[in-house]
């Protein structure tokens, strides 16, 4: 094979025998190394795909939300007890809208009930800060007062994930017409079910429900008979005994259709009681408990109660501090990108801040938040939680990223342009300010929106200058305490409830579509604008 | 006396006669499109062996495209699409049969620009054989590599520093070193892509003479912008103007006395 | 008299003194600009081409000469001029007061100037307080009459001086150039700026944590309590910041690295096209989704898989901890979040590799993942250490994800499942809420945010270094 | 010289073909110059003009000149501008031109020269002889230089086949002369130089061949050996 | 007689005898050093007004760095530093009191690589005269535009599509474009930097006979890679090697009988 | 060429110096040759031998075609090489060269076609004046040649001085010819072709300058009428 030219037997064909051999090997590695590639690849997209499949269907669940309907007449005694309509007044009177609506629910489903206990279960349907909405309708029309309205209140939020299928694996099963009833409402009743087919599904669910579970968890049945709820005490071949849950207080009559409901946790174990639920499903077949798209998602302010907060002062709150960032970090950044670019000898004080500078765009995020404490608040005095100060971090922290973006499409602007500039007498800043930078805005500006966008999903260093702090109000200015989008994020996914998960991956959605529209109108400028020299 | 006559052009074989005889690759009817745009129009080309055939033509002519087709460098282009046949010692390259990676190690390219691999002088040359496992052992590798340098000229100068990169050397150099590392996998047919055009003109000079030498044991084709150098180096000259072949010469013909008017415009510095 | 001016100085003291000021800077900007463009005109009897600079240079001079000296007035009194006056009525105010010490002086003065920006503020009735208010807003018009006095009399003088300048052969433009390149200078120097005040404050806290803390206990220390303040021995943090980096690099490394390759030498156009965006996709995922998807997704499924391992037969009952929130599970997802990070920087490594050299591989007859192997990665090589070393500096200062899935357990074990901590975590815990900047426990996060700072330099410093000297190679 | 083929454009560098035209132009001129000085010198051998004899001889020296600079332009026009194929046989063949047209005027000088060593009473039907040669030399020299503007072949075929003419002239006055030697020896003296004349005009009709010649190579770039010309050359072959 | 005699060479002005009153710019023991290292050793150098003066010579030798002097465009190199007196029309351009910005407009400049700025057509023209003030109004400023192509014999190209883009045009008329651009500025002297090295042969041909056209109204300084394009288009021609100048005269005589044997070996091939 | 002169080295591309060097070492392969038919004609000549004389003349045709050889090298020595300088000046004198190196040939044959002419008892004097004559321009060839080989300046100079001898033993031998023809007007005839012979003998002497000065064009770059040379070519000037 080293003599230059091959022999006459080679001429005609390619390759000797263990050349075709070796050939083969040679293309089995390429495949594999190709697989390799490709498995990667694969990896990294199934990653992505379950993180965005994780987080949406999380999410899903918190774009709707139940409301209960009530339909009252605004007692003026009670919604304003001074008689002054003052606006401010009844729209702080959480308290006796609160109660106008407890007694409205009290009224329907225990009139005259007299326990606490029972009472403060079934007011739990909904929580206090839930009419605050009404209160401040009723404080922009003061004339309604008196007049009989329908509003809507948020279900709590153990229901409402309840509702949702958060609280427990449950069950609903036909059980067809009972043929006998014994006993008192007060007692406990024994029923005896026709169809024993239907009595052998409930045990067998209420049996597969306690194979899965661990421990001493019994699981729960719920029946209902006609408008009535009970609960499965006991069940003895086809008779049930029951106890009085919910609803009419009578007395079922032989031939009734009976369903029954069978909830894998107990009721112990749930954070939802057996009556609460017995009056959500009472409430829903009256039509008065329905699911509708969660506005207050956007609408809202923080709040203790996941079915109550929203993401609205927080978004409000990220475009302050973006709008500080932005105003520190793109003309400043471009500024000294030009100037590094296009203006600064090359000596030791450029190469040191050159050096500086791409250190500084690795430098981790929370060192910036260290330096925000240390100067801004520690040393400068300014006030914890504002967009001011999270806005000056952020600049900072994207101040090298927009100048690193901006030289490169400086860079990216062939020589030859500025030596055509200088050459026909123009001198460096006019080449400069003429042409190099013009061509290079298109780049600048993605440069800028991508750093933005790092920017507005940044969260450690705004944890460390406060703006973890707990903002029920829109902020008005760059000034005003707030909060941002992560920082509400991280809150939130920290929140004990399990209504706050959901929550959190809506909050997330609504994050990622900020940056989305942001790296759309990057790539967009990218695409359009984009030379190759 | 007419022994004189005869000893007189004797370092300039008589082609035009014994051509049919020598031709190593033999191109039919070749079209080349890139996506929609043809970029070649039936060309079809005989080229000897032991000799060197330039192709020239005015910039974006398609005569680097051509070459390309040679050792089927197209097919690294994902757009483009040959048609036609090449056979080289009447084998087909464009057949099924035939691995592009097989026919590269018989069809050597060097490029326009000196293209070393970012390692050892010595590295650069033994890459070819030990992929294709031309050479056994050690000894035998540094028998291979030491022989390439020698061809193209190279061994003097780098002998006593084999180990130091490749890119250390000189533009000239590095060309050689290139021209090297293809023949260290004995090719039977070298294709050069405008190999001198990042050359100064003394590392040209250099690459001219060393391609006049390798012209007695390989077949050698050249694309060149410069029509001197053409003139230099060939022995036959195609002319190829918008993607055809004009002309297909003698170098000497092509360039003292054309046939086809275009050749003729295009030489002498007229044009259309 | 004594009234008008009161009232004047007064009216000044409320008016939105700022907006005022940036008018009229802007109306002298532009009348200076138009003056000294015709004055140019004039002094160029019409021709332009006789000038050493265009005519708008010369109203750009002026203009700069105008509004420059005025601007840099005010910025002055906007830094200054309020504690000037703070000062003064400070001095001014009764002995009883000036001896309540620097604090509590400084809080009756904030709330003086609260009352005094309330224009239609009733009267306190305190008449001390009320006479400091007044007299506050008094001394804050005199000096902001001052302030625009000194302004306009700056503005007054460059305008004219300028003016004066003014000639053919005036170079007005390598003027005005001059004062665009001081500008941009500033601009440059912002970035310094910031270098000097991260390394300042983070050294300064820090050398006041360690005057409490020895340096050798801190760095030396295998336990860590710094919520009780009690124990600031730094390893478990240490510790569990390079685990979770190297687990994180154990799933980014292999993958992020093959698929750029894949990416940038094997796939068509249009595959690129598509999972290239795909994959900047989740570089663009901000950290606290990720740390959401730790926590609620993987950190689950780690668990489950411990347990899983745990009931294996012979494996140790409870040979791995198999904690609700672990290293593993941080560091898995730490790990696809640096895998663009690996991948585009790969890319670009990979890219900028010339083609000339891939031809030159395959004109010798190798195969593609050959040229890759052996032609493309050594001459990339270099950069693509570099995206590691990146990478892994990236790793060591990622905060969210560990805050939400690794835990707070500061210890020393070698099981992907426990729950360890970070020095970031631990920054995190020890400044949120309300901090009080004395304590030895506040202290400690600059402590420990100097540290961090320091490792994650070396490792840029050196990544940069490398990338710097790969891309004079190829440029 | 260019410029008369349909198909050859001008050279994108027009001072190329300006120079190749300036090149050209100038060998017409010489061209002219040496049909003009075979036709005085002719002349005054029948007149026995003796002034114009010595003119002529003078006016080599502007030819010798003119052929100088010629030669300095090719060198010139090789060194500087490269001619290639249909360029550089134009280049070369005026090169060729050149020598012969000085060639032509040297020799029309020795005829001027020898013109002043006769006596005015030489034997009219010689001197008639010349005359006739004369006319036929300056004629073909006509033709060739035509040949060479219009860069035609077949006009420079022509030519060729004129020189047997010339050469049937020489070599009947050759013998003609001889007699009258014979005949009358006080003139072998004059007639020597008579015969020496009619050589020169013989020569003369070579170069005219020669230019002919070259305008073929440059037309065709073969040399005018070529089969179908042969046929037509064969008996013209060789010095006279 | 004589009188064609003279006729025949009236093309080529003879030179050397009136030289010494057209001299455009007088370059007197010009160093530079980049660094601590000297690119040119002390070269003095008279360019003549109305000619094209070549410089030619091997890769680093030093031709561009001095071409570069005379518009003061090393001034944008930071580690570059020229000594020496630079005359033109008698004034040091290197004095303190020239601003190389407006030393700039009086000698253009045009480079290796056809460099358009990104805009029309029209506003590449334009730019140069805007800068300065060299028209007052759209109108003139259209004659500005108009001319300079003329000059530059693209008008007929793009008269039709002055706003298409600058870059939309072929490499050749891009460099065209950019002589226009410089031409604008109404300069006295052009200095090129290889302006064909990036161009096919005909662009080439095309630019060379511009170049021989503009030698009637402006002092023309070529840098050239090409011995060959130097004969076409220069009637004088300097030879530099290692940062010297070797030897500087007329083309013709530098290229059919040079003085010095390292001209007459770099000229006929030779070599060191 | 290149190879005799001390600072002239190699060419990079050394198909180039081979070629100029073949190309050269042809033409001194034409000059023997031409020298050799010289001497030949010459001693056919003298010794009356017709077989001899045919042989030169058949010479002339291997001569012929050395020269269309050389010319065809040098057509594509320019074309494919582009000489410059030093190279382009030896192509050019190499053009020259062969050419006057073919003329030498064609007057050689010229001579030996003469000498079938004649009867073999020609005026012994007259015969020997002719090889009086071929001995010194058969030198003065050789000196030519020698100074090409050389490419040595002096030696031309001194082959430009010796063609005075020979115009001197030309016009000699013309004289005394005429007296003999006078004397016997038999000899009218074959005198006659002495004479030519004698002419044909000048002639080549011409031609072995224009070598010489050919050969100072190529070394010096100047054309051979320059100042230092003039004083010594002053009598030579112009054709015989």
């Amino acid at each position: 094979m080293n003599s230059p030219a091959p022999s006459p037997s080679e001429k005609g064909s390619f390759g000797s025998a263990a050349a075709m051999k070796r050939l083969k090997q040679r293309h089995r590695a390429e495949m594999r190394f190709k697989l390799y590639g490709q498995l990667a690849i694969g990896i990294a997209i199934v990653a992505l795909v379950t993180l965005l499949i994780s987080i949406f269907g999380q999410a899903s669940s918190a774009f709707s939300r139940n409301v209960l309907t009530f339909d009252v007449r605004l007692d003026a005694e009670q919604v304003d007890p001074s008689g002054e309509r003052d606006p401010e007044a009844i729209a702080r009177n959480v308290s006796g809208f609160n109660l106008l609506l407890q007694d409205n629910l009290a009224e329907d489903f225990l009139p005259g009930e007299t326990d606490r206990a029972r009472l403060r279960e079934l007011y739990g349907m909904f929580t206090r800060l839930a009419v605050l909405p009404i209160a401040r309708k009723t404080a922009e029309n003061p004339e309604i007062i008196g007049t009989g309205q329908e509003f809507r209140v948020a279900l709590a939020d153990d229901i409402d994930l309840y509702l949702k299928g958060g609280v427990s694996e449950r069950k609903s099963l036909k059980l067809g017409e009972i043929q006998d009833v014994t006993g008192t409402l007060d007692d406990g009743i024994d029923v005896t079910f026709a169809d024993m087919k239907a009595v052998e599904d409930l045990r067998s669910a209420l049996e597969t429900f306690r194979e899965r579970s661990e421990g001493d968890n019994q699981p729960a049945a719920l029946i209902q008979l006609g408008e009535t709820w009970f609960r499965l005490q006991d069940i003895d071949g086809r008779t049930a005994s029951l106890t009085y849950l919910a609803g009419a207080s009578t007395m079922p009559a032989a031939g009734t259709n009976a369903s029954t409901l069978v909830l894998e946790q107990s009721e112990e174990n749930r954070t939802v009681s057996d009556r609460q639920i017995a009056w959500t499903m009472l409430l829903k077949e009256d039509g008065r408990v329905k699911s509708v798209f969660n506005t207050s998602l956007f609408s809202h302010s923080d709040s203790t109660y996941p079915e109550l907060a929203g993401t609205a002062a927080a978004v409000v709150g990220s475009l302050w501090t973006m709008l500080v960032t932005a105003l520190l970090a793109i003309p400043v950044g471009i500024f000294a990108a030009v100037y590094l670019e296009e203006f600064a000898t090359k000596n030791r004080m450029t190469d040191l801040i050159e050096v500086n500078i791409n250190n500084l765009a690795a430098v981790p995020s929370i060192v910036f938040g260290l330096l925000g404490a240390a100067v801004f608040i520690n040393f400068l005095g300014l006030p914890r939680s504002v967009p001011l100060v999270g806005g000056l971090v952020l600049g900072l922290l994207v101040l090298p990223t927009v100048i690193i973006a901006s030289r490169a499409a400086l860079k990216a602007v062939p020589p030859s342009i500025r030596d055509a500039a200088l050459g026909v007498g123009a001198s460096q800043t006019q080449a400069v300010f003429h042409h190099v930078v013009p061509l290079a805005a298109p780049g600048i500006l993605t440069g800028s929106i991508i750093g933005m966008a790092r920017a507005l999903g940044e969260t450690a260093p705004l944890l460390l200058i406060g703006m973890v702090a707990f903002v029920a109000e829109v902020p008005d200015g760059p000034t005003d305490e707030s909060t941002v989008l992560p920082v509400l994020i991280y809150k939130w996914s920290t929140g004990a409830e399990r209504a706050w998960e959901p929550q959190t991956a809506a909050a997330i959605i609504v994050l990622l579509v900020f940056l989305v529209l942001m790296n759309l109108i990057a790539i967009i400028l990218r695409r359009r604008f984009e030379r190759r020299w | 006396m007419d022994g004189n006559v005869e000893d007189f052009t004797e370092t300039r074989p008589k082609q035009a006669h014994t051509m049919s005889e020598m031709i190593k690759v033999d191109c039919r009817n070749i079209d080349v499109f890139y996506g929609d745009k043809q970029a070649i129009y039936d060309i079809s080309l005989a080229i000897q062996d032991r000799a060197v055939t330039s192709f020239i033509g005015p910039s974006g002519c398609g005569k680097s495209t051509f070459l390309r087709c040679i050792n089927r460098m197209n097919d690294t282009i994902e757009t483009a699409k040959v048609s036609g046949q090449i056979y080289m010692d009447g084998a087909d390259i464009n057949d099924h049969s035939i691995d592009p990676v097989l026919l590269r190690s018989r069809v050597g390219m060097v490029f326009q620009k000196p293209n070393p691999f970012p390692k050892s002088i010595y590295d650069n040359i033994a890459y070819g054989p030990r992929i294709h496992g031309l050479a056994s052992g050690k000894q035998e590798l540094d028998e291979v590599v030491e022989s390439a340098l020698r061809k193209a000229g190279l061994w003097d100068e780098v002998k006593d520093r084999l180990q130091a990169p490749g890119t250390s050397l000189s533009g000239g150099q590095q060309q050689r070193l290139c021209i090297a590392r293809a023949i260290a996998v004995s090719p039977e047919v070298i294709l050069m892509d405008e190999p001198c055009s990042a050359l100064d003109p003394i590392a040209t000079a250099r690459i001219e003479e060393l391609i006049d030498e390798l012209r007695e044991r390989y077949c050698i084709v050249i694309v060149t912008h410069s029509m001197q150098q053409a003139a230099r180096v060939s022995q036959r000259t195609a002319f190829f103007h918008l993607g055809k072949l004009i002309e297909y010469g003698d170098t000497e013909q092509i360039f003292t006395n054309p046939v086809d008017s275009k050749t003729q415009d295009y030489i002498t510095g007229r044009y259309g | 008299m004594d009234y008008q001016c009161g009232r004047m100085l007064e009216t000044f003291g409320h008016l939105p003194v700022a907006w005022l000021l940036f008018a009229v800077l802007a109306v002298a900007g532009f009348v200076s600009f138009f003056a000294g463009r015709t004055q140019a005109v004039t002094v160029g009897h019409g021709q332009t081409e006789r000038l050493n600079s265009q005519p708008n240079y010369h109203g750009y001079f002026v203009a700069m000469a105008t509004i420059g000296p005025a601007a840099v007035i005010l910025v002055l009194y906007a830094l200054f001029g309020d504690s000037i006056v703070r000062a003064q009525l400070a001095s001014e105010l009764p002995q009883r007061i000036r001896d309540l010490g620097s604090l509590e002086l400084g809080q009756y003065i904030d709330r003086i100037s609260e009352q005094a920006a309330r224009r239609d503020a009733a009267s306190t009735g305190n008449a001390l307080f009320d006479a400091a208010t007044s007299r506050y807003t008094d001394l804050l018009g005199l000096s902001r009459i001052i302030a625009v006095l000194a302004a306009l009399a700056a503005a007054g003088l460059g305008f004219f001086f300028a003016r004066r300048q003014l000639s053919v052969h005036f170079r007005a433009r390598s003027r005005v150039e001059d004062g665009i390149k001081f500008m941009l200078f500033l601009c440059a120097g912002i970035a310094v700026l910031t270098t000097i005040g991260i390394v300042a404050s983070l050294f300064f806290e820090a050398m006041r944590f360690f005057s409490r803390v020895s340096v050798f206990s801190f760095i030396f220390g295998t336990e860590w309590n710094a919520q009780t303040g009690a124990d600031f021995g730094a390893i478990p943090l240490f510790f569990g910041t390079f685990m979770i980096a190297f687990l994180a690099m154990l799933v980014a490394a292999p993958i992020g690295l093959l698929s750029a390759i894949y990416l940038s030498e094997y796939a068509s156009p249009r595959f690129r096209g598509v999972v290239k965006p795909i994959l900047e996709l989740l570089a663009g995922i901000p950290t606290v989704v990720y740390g959401f998807f730790a926590l609620q997704f993987v950190a689950p499924i780690v668990r489950a898989g411990a347990n899983w391992v745990n009931g294996l037969p012979f494996v140790p009952d409870g040979l791995l901890a198999a904690q609700p929130t672990s290293a593993l599970a941080a560091g898995i997802v730490m790990g696809i979040m640096i895998i663009p990070f690996v991948s585009s920087l790969s890319d670009d490594v990979i890219n900028a590799v010339p083609q000339t050299l891939r031809d030159g591989a395959y004109a010798i007859g190798a195969t593609k993942s050959e040229t890759v192997k052996q032609v493309v990665m050594p001459a990339a090589l270099p950069g693509v250490i570099a995206a590691l070393l990146l990478a892994v500096s990236r790793a060591i200062g990622e905060t969210m994800i560990v805050v939400m899935a690794a835990g707070q357990r500061a210890q020393i074990t070698p099981d992907p499942t426990a729950d360890l901590t970070t020095i970031t975590v631990q920054i995190v815990a020890l400044l949120t809420g309300d901090t009080e900047f004395d304590s030895a426990k506040t202290l400690s996060a600059f402590a420990l945010g100097f540290v961090l700072f320091i490792v994650t330099l070396i490792f840029n410093l050196i990544a940069l270094r490398v990338v710097q000297r790969y891309r004079e190679k190829y440029e | 010289m260019a410029r008369n083929e349909a198909y050859m454009s001008e050279h994108i560098v027009t001072a190329f073909t300006d120079e190749l035209e300036h090149l050209s132009a100038n060998l017409l001129r010489m061209g002219g110059l040496a049909e003009a000085m075979i036709n005085d010198a002719s002349r005054a051998v029948v007149t026995y003009d003796l002034e114009l004899a010595r003119q002529v001889i003078k006016r080599d020296k502007s030819i010798d000149e003119l052929e100088a600079e010629a030669e300095k332009a090719i060198i010139r026009l090789i060194a500087l501008r490269h001619p290639m194929a249909a360029d550089l046989r134009a280049v070369l063949g005026a090169m060729k031109l050149a020598g012969d047209i000085e060639r032509i005027g040297d020799l029309c000088k020795n005829i001027g020269k020898r013109c002043l060593e006769l006596t005015g009473d030489e034997n009219r039907a010689a001197v008639k002889g010349i005359e006739r040669m004369s006319r036929a030399v300056s004629h073909q020299l006509q033709m060739a230089l035509d040949a060479y503007l219009r860069q035609d072949v077949d006009a420079a075929i022509r030519v060729l086949e004129l020189d047997d003419d010339i050469d049937d002239h020489y070599m009947s006055f050759f013998r003609e002369t001889l007699t009258y030697m014979m005949e009358d020896p006080r003139q072998i003296g004059s007639n020597t130089h008579l015969m020496f004349m009619a050589k020169n005009l013989e020569r003369i009709g070579d170069h005219a061949t020669n230019i002919a010649k070259a305008v073929y190579y440059m037309v065709t770039g073969e040399t005018a050996t070529g089969d179908h010309v042969e046929a037509r050359l064969k008996q013209s072959g060789g010095a006279g």
